[in-house]
């Protein structure tokens, strides 16, 4: 276990505290001062289906989990038959003794197309110890432990009853993996008393925890040494939606307003834990938190807020989106500063709302009947989704219309360790806000400029009175259907989709990663840049160099700043997790360029590193295929 | 707070000329906002009238105030994120009986739960006017438009009933040709500090033959009684006081119940619900104010949140 | 007036019988063995704006009004305000002599930039004669009539009260025109007996058109003589919403839903004018004509009758088609036969209602989240619109899935006169229909097949009760998050894309106009056909040789036929009704071609074959911008 | 017509296992559709359940008739339109209070005006539960669920209150631990010619921790009286039998009006209103018929329409 980076899984029933398991094990990872990255995998519906939690641990921030841990702990019997067939040489499993026995015929959930797959690979009367038997056969290590036995042990130390140490099998399990990676105990305790305040609930784990660590030391597993750096500095533990509901609190947000929906609904109720947020100067200030009947209704909620001259957002997910586009389009025909939160997840319809997918981003570009401008930004990383919330306000007040800010299910549940965000990096800009000289005639909400962008009119603000409206108008608001004046509107909101390309830093458009000169380029848009940056880094040691290009503004396309990445490229690459490569049509469209391979997902599960690396070798190789899809029957 | 000036319904007039058709009953309720808002004397920068699409959703172009025309269905959202946002603002929504019952039913039955103190006047012209003709949700069943290939398969919706049923605070009913009658009820609904309802009868003679006003302004071949009539005038009092307890509530409501069925012969108009014993939503909070320093650096201080996310 | 093609003008104001006037010309011209395409424009308030009807006549069906033409007819001093800057040399206006002290100053509804665009041309002080004199100067032919004194003159003779008299006001106005024209006086009056049923009212048009043709012969008036060809065919006077309508009507509607607006609506209250129609065998048809409450239910109700395997539908423009992106979506994952009739309008948001726009192509293709399958066809004309009715039910069937099937404002008021529609044309095609066997197990609505298509199970068919779910699901309907069965899913429902491409006839996808070797390659979708086609006609007289190539489906988008026909061009024009070009951005992303010129309008008006074929011949000059906008300010 | 064959529940019973949290009251409720669906005798293939989204909307997953998992919010327009096009077809539409009452509600209102015969149970859990927990539309103002970060800020809504409103012609409300009137409520609701709204009230045992299944089945501490109680046995009927005049409609109405205010301390259940004096929609017409000749010739003959537009 050299690696800098270890990839660790733990696996079990939904509902069985593999949640809190994980959130044990990265915690105490960070207090060793490692960075961690973690991911979450679940079914949609309550309680019972399968789940697992991979976390990525290194000094280093890793960038992505992977398909293939090296870890596994599995809680129960299902999370064996699921995770074993990933397992690869001089990879460890710890596994509990009372499971080898366990038949594929006795678990209830397991998908009828994966119990075929494993009869198919591992043959008929299939048992846990025949697949372990496989799995060591091709160099896995299983650690097989009596829970069962331990647990009673514990019990009898503690003098309690059996049942409630039971309930503690999550943090054996993950105390057994803490000790064979060489996490320190000590890290472990710190962990776990912060997540147990009630101290029965402590003084059983804290047993617990130590009873793994002598276990491990008494079985003489082969245990590492995790590398420790000297200082371990505070680092924030979240996912996305707790950054983007900080970057909001931080751009000052004034409402928003929400429908509950998988996976957006976190960032609101996050949101409402904070009814009062301080201030640096005076009063504190307290956003308005509001769920709506629908998505129509948070959508507009949201608009009629933004009206009066407050930053005013809604966050969702595909299907509110879907109910969102005729408002979208007032908003952009009202030149209305606006923020939409998309957190993608499997499409089409009800599809998939607790698996990923990058399925949404053309019809973010277009939603909507008729043409208006806004402006569509992906964000790649935790830490990323907080400045880019703030900056999306700016955007927003700055040209004067909607912003659709797309995240996905994936960041949603990327549980990663990041450095407390600082919420002055990103200046506050409001763009223009009218001051109306009282006594001047009816005040012009769409005036024309010489640059097009009319000063913001805030409702109830003095001398300010003013019309809007959704069907064109001239420049008071009122209705027109004069063709010049029509013509010359059109224009006006068009003009600030150039302006916005013009205006704007090429970092923000997209960021380059990796050495400018690599031959091969990998291009790509929101959450798979940990992956391509993770591969990119596998690749190296395969001798072959890669480069990326992180798209970040959507729409407008960047072409320009697109052309000129492309340029020097041997091969291009478009990494996307759709089924129809969405940026590639987007980027032919825009620039003509039409990308030499494709490299898609669309099962509902992340891309890793480690598999993309696998198949980025075989272009790199020119083995290769135009189109390639990573699958993985077991995920 | 603001000194008030003293202002008449001309203050509230627009230079745009309506363009609605002549004989329409809009007109009426136009001039009876202009005058209600004159009453209750606020500058027209701090009132803002939403509107529907509809005939009716385009009262907001000829009117002084801040005007908003939202989107078909979605007036009442749009005018609670206002007022949500910028309590100090004194917010009216406007919309016909199609956009309010039919693509906004979600938004009616949801929009009072929170007692938020907006203004809600439907004008009810038993049709969908702008679109030429159709039947609205307030048409009833087998009554038949000359616009119609059919008469309607459909039973109305009685706007007021389901206002009750979502629990409005405030529920009137006015005729766009009484003029002054209408004007003191939007200002009573103005008034009102929670969410109010005034549904107007409001004829549309191109459309709506059935209900013209000939046919409001009928009395009874019998008894000689008009078919409206004032509830004011019949001893009918709809108002809850805070301090109310649930049996008076409960009386109040079904005597409200019962006149919110009368229909067709007997029409009253008038305050059916005045119910001040619910709480009305917190005007506090919202509002515009600075959020960064001259600098542009944020205002906001997030270390007690990072405190309960931070390790160590 | 010897052009093959005459182009006539009324104009006046909303609710002043333009439409009447209209109709009354258009039957006539019929009545005389004519063929006619008419527009109209119109403002969306409900009555007194300025309101105007073009119709072009001929021998030939014309394909296109003008934006210039060669009569105008005015029935008020706004009219000639507007519209004389329009005519050109040669042309005439007929006009009432009370309307030429009218000053510009006493219109209450013209909008402010053309009254100053007026007064700029014009100079100040600005009346109807003024504007008239600088007419004639130019070379236009005005005849101005006394009008009151005519009517005065009809009413003596009548013996009938001149209020009365001066109701026919539309009447006369034709008539004159008619006169003028040679227009055969019997035609007219034939005409005017079908549209006047009352015969108090046939008297008084009667004895009015007679007295205008008295009057243009005694005033000796240039009158012409209209080419009648030999025998009158019988035609349909028609727009496409009723063309559509029958094509609904052919294709065996069993169900449309929907909610009122414009300019969708006139479709759905054609059809409920026939609750009950004519059978070929045994009873006549019931088709279900559902008013709901608003689009999102006009969706779910045709979908909801779609389970049965009746052939359902829905109309509706831009904003009901944003509120119908989910209950797509969820159409598109249960592989479901819907069709939706979408007659755009200007946009964005509520937009220009009564005013045409090609806007919605992309948010077609792109409605709804995620990613799913959709035949997305464009009709042309009103003729067009009949068959590709009919098609689009074959289209849902054969390939089940949701189809829209676009038109516009322009076509809705296109004002045809075409052939009797022949229904039995197009064969009814429904696609694979399952017969469950009794006693089988659970019928599988999304069944693997080798052509991954799977028969289709209508509700309540014996044996077949099943489960169908917008969530993600195996063949038998029920919810999976198994990942192998999640990528067969996706790829059985994209394949149909592929497959429409490969079974459809080339002449489904593009038809083909103009001489195969033509250098010039007009490439366009849509009601811009017609105008297209008169400009080629045009052009050709300036010796320029042009073709166009009409994509009737637009997504999944023939790229091989297109790329086909993009061969050989030495110079490719997009032409489109819209801003931003969205048919050129769809060709650039699927088949790289980026077309040298951009011909757009977006004003809210159609393009007209007249200001069409100017801008293409600055083209075949050499002398044609990357992107040209048509603009008429007096439209 | 149909030969019925002897059914019972079993046959309603679908292979795929019910994924509803422990002791969750969907269970009781699939059990007594299955038992109604037994006694009304259709076999499996003539009835569609229509399921919106929740927990509640996988229940058609959980029968053995056709189920149709729709949208959130649009389970009745779905329903409306398979009755409509096949009216042979029984149709139920299950869904929660979220589902009907928030994004559903323009549909909720305007579905029972053309009184088509389809049956809708509305599970009432107070809650949005396959999201995790929002307060649905039914939770009371302040009451605040474990996972709700502050008191609910809205009024609830009442949903038979507003069923009545929209003109349901069934009302009834059941229990879901009351399995055996529950199944006859949704037999009755089933064989009622119109459209019904069945409300269970329906305990979440996973995120409602007011409304549970000890605060159903408590009793009143003074009077010892339950707090459930059915309407029958306190001499209530809500039968408008089909010549009923105005006066007994608006009677019966009233009576109604004042049982669905009853909440908290003593809840009714049963059947609430049957309203047989409104006519029913009418059933002929759709279904699924042959529109082509075996040549693939379209049937229709429209040489009577072409008449209309022809010139000459
Ligand atoms: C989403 C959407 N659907 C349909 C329309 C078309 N539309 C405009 S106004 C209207 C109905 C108007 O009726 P009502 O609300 O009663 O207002 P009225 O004109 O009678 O005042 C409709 C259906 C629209 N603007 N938007
Ligand atoms: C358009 C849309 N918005 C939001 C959601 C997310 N969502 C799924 S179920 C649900 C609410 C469930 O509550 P309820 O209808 O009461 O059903 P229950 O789970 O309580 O049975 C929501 C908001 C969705 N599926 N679609
Ligand atoms: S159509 Fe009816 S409601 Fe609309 S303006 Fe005319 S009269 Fe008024
Ligand atoms: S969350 Fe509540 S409603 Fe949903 S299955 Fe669990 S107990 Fe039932
Ligand atoms: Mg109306
Ligand atoms: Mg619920």
């Amino acid at each position: 276990m050299s690696h800098p980076i270890i990839h660790w899984r733990i696996g079990g029933a939904q509902g069985s505290g593999i949640d809190k398991a994980a959130q044990l094990f990265a915690r105490a990872c960070v207090h060793s001062g490692l960075a961690v990255l973690g991911q979450r995998e679940y079914h949609s519906n309550i309680a019972g289906r399968h789940s697992y939690f991979d976390i990525a641990l290194g000094v280093e921030p890793p960038t992505s989990v992977a398909e293939y841990p090296q870890l596994l702990v599995a809680m129960d019997g299902e999370s064996l038959f699921r995770h074993l067939p990933m397992m690869r040489s001089g990879t460890t499993v710890i596994a509990n003794r009372a499971s080898l026995g366990l038949t594929l015929e006795k678990l209830p959930y397991l998908d009828a197309p994966l119990r075929e797959k494993l009869r198919h690979d591992y043959g008929n009367e299939l048992s846990v110890q025949k697949m372990i038997d496989s799995a060591t056969g091709r160099g896995v290590t299983c650690l097989s432990v009596d829970i069962e036995g331990e647990q009673a042990r514990i019990a009898e130390q503690l003098e309690r009853p059996s049942k409630e140490v039971k309930r503690a099998l999550n943090t054996l399990m993950v105390a057994l993996g803490g000790a064979l990676l060489g996490l320190g105990e000590r890290a472990l305790q710190t962990a776990m008393t912060k997540l147990f305040p009630r101290p029965e609930h402590r003084q059983l784990n804290a047993a617990t925890i130590s009873h793994a660590y002598r276990l491990a030391e008494a079985q003489n597993w082969p245990c590492g040494e995790l590398a420790a750096p000297a200082r371990a500095p505070a680092r924030l533990l979240l996912d996305a939606t707790q950054s983007v509901a900080l970057g909001k609190l931080a751009a000052g947000l004034g409402l928003q307003s929400y429908y509950p929906i998988s996976p957006a609904t976190e960032e609101s109720s996050f949101l409402e834990r904070y009814p009062s947020v301080a201030s640096r100067e005076g009063e504190p200030f307290h956003p308005r938190i509001i769920q709506v009947e629908d998505e129509i209704a948070a959508l507009s909620v949201a608009a009629g807020a933004a009206l009066t001259g407050v930053r005013a957002a809604t966050a969702t997910s595909g299907p509110g989106l879907s109910l969102m586009a005729e408002g979208l389009g007032w908003a952009g025909m009202n030149e209305l500063p606006l923020v939409i939160t998309l957190y993608q997840r499997g499409g089409p319809s009800t599809g998939m709302p607790t698996r990923t997918e990058q399925g949404d981003l053309l019809f973010a570009i277009h939603a909507g009947h008729g043409e208006f401008p806004r402006l569509v930004m992906a964000s790649a990383s935790t830490e990323e989704a907080f400045y880019d919330a703030m900056e999306a306000f700016n955007y927003a007040e700055r040209f004067d219309l909607p912003v659709i800010h797309l995240l996905d299910k994936m960041l949603t549940t990327s549980l990663a360790s990041v450095l407390p965000f600082d919420s002055q990096r990103v200046p506050i800009e409001r763009g223009r806000i009218a001051s109306p000289a009282a006594g001047e005639a009816r005040a012009r909400p769409f005036q024309f400029t010489s640059d097009g962008l009319s000063p913001r009119l805030p409702l109830g603000q003095p001398g300010s009175a003013h019309w809007r409206t959704g069907v064109e108008h001239g420049e008071s608001g009122l209705v027109t259907e004069n063709p010049q004046i029509r013509e010359r509107m059109m224009e006006k909101r068009a003009a600030r989709l150039a302006m916005i390309l013009d205006e704007l830093p090429e970092e923000a458009m997209l960021r380059h990663y990796g050495e400018a000169d690599a031959p091969l380029l990998l291009i790509s848009w929101g959450s798979n840049l940990g992956a391509i940056q993770d591969a990119i880094a596998r690749l190296e040691k395969g001798g072959h160099r890669a480069r990326a290009v992180q798209i970040r503004i959507l729409w407008p396309f960047p072409s320009t700043a697109v052309e000129k990445a492309l340029a020097g490229a041997q091969s291009t690459v478009v990494v996307e997790a759709n089924h129809s490569a969405q940026l590639a049509s987007l980027l032919q469209s825009q620039t003509g360029h039409h990308p030499d391979h494709l490299v898609v997902k669309y099962s509902g599960r992340p891309i890793c590193g480690d598999a993309l690396a696998e198949a980025l070798e075989l272009i790199a190789n020119g083995n290769g295929e135009a189109r390639m899809v990573l699958k993985n029957p077991y995920e | 707070m603001h000194e008030q000036p003293i202002l008449n319904a001309k203050d509230f007039q627009s230079p745009q000329a309506a363009d609605w058709c002549a004989g329409c009953g809009d007109f009426g309720i136009l001039k009876a906002i202009q005058q209600a808002l004159a009453a209750l004397g606020r500058p027209p920068e701090q009132v803002a009238v939403f509107g529907g699409i509809g005939c009716s959703g385009k009262t907001p172009y000829y009117l002084s105030s801040s005007g908003i025309h939202t989107l078909h269905g979605r007036v009442l959202p749009f005018a609670l994120g206002a007022k949500l946002a910028n309590p100090a603002l004194s917010v009216i929504a406007v919309a016909g009986d199609g956009d309010g019952l039919s693509i906004g039913g979600a938004h009616f039955i949801n929009a009072a739960r929170r007692n938020i103190d907006i203004t809600y006047i439907l004008y009810n012209n038993g049709v969908y006017g702008l679109t030429k003709g159709q039947a609205a949700p307030t048409l009833h069943l087998g009554e038949q438009l000359h616009t119609m290939a059919l008469p309607s398969d459909q039973a109305a919706l009685n706007p007021l009933l389901l206002a009750l049923a979502s629990g409005y605070s405030w529920l009137g009913r006015g005729y766009a040709y009484e003029g002054k009658s209408l004007a003191r009820l939007v200002e009573q609904a103005l008034r009102h500090p929670g969410t109010a309802i005034l549904e107007v009868l409001q004829p549309c003679p191109t459309y709506n033959r059935i209900q013209t006003r000939e046919w409001y302004s009928e009395t009874h071949p019998q008894s000689g009684e008009p078919r409206l009539y004032p509830l004011a005038e019949h001893g009918y009092d709809g108002l809850i006081p805070p301090d109310a307890d649930t049996t008076t509530i409960q009386a109040k409501q079904a005597a409200c119940f019962a006149r919110l069925n009368e229909w067709g012969e007997h029409i009253p108009l008038g305050v059916f619900l005045e119910d001040l014993s619910r709480p009305a939503y917190p005007e506090d909070g919202g509002g515009n104010r600075a959020i960064a320093d001259p600098a542009g650096k944020s205002l906001a201080r997030l270390e007690g949140i990072y405190a309960q996310l931070q390790i160590p």
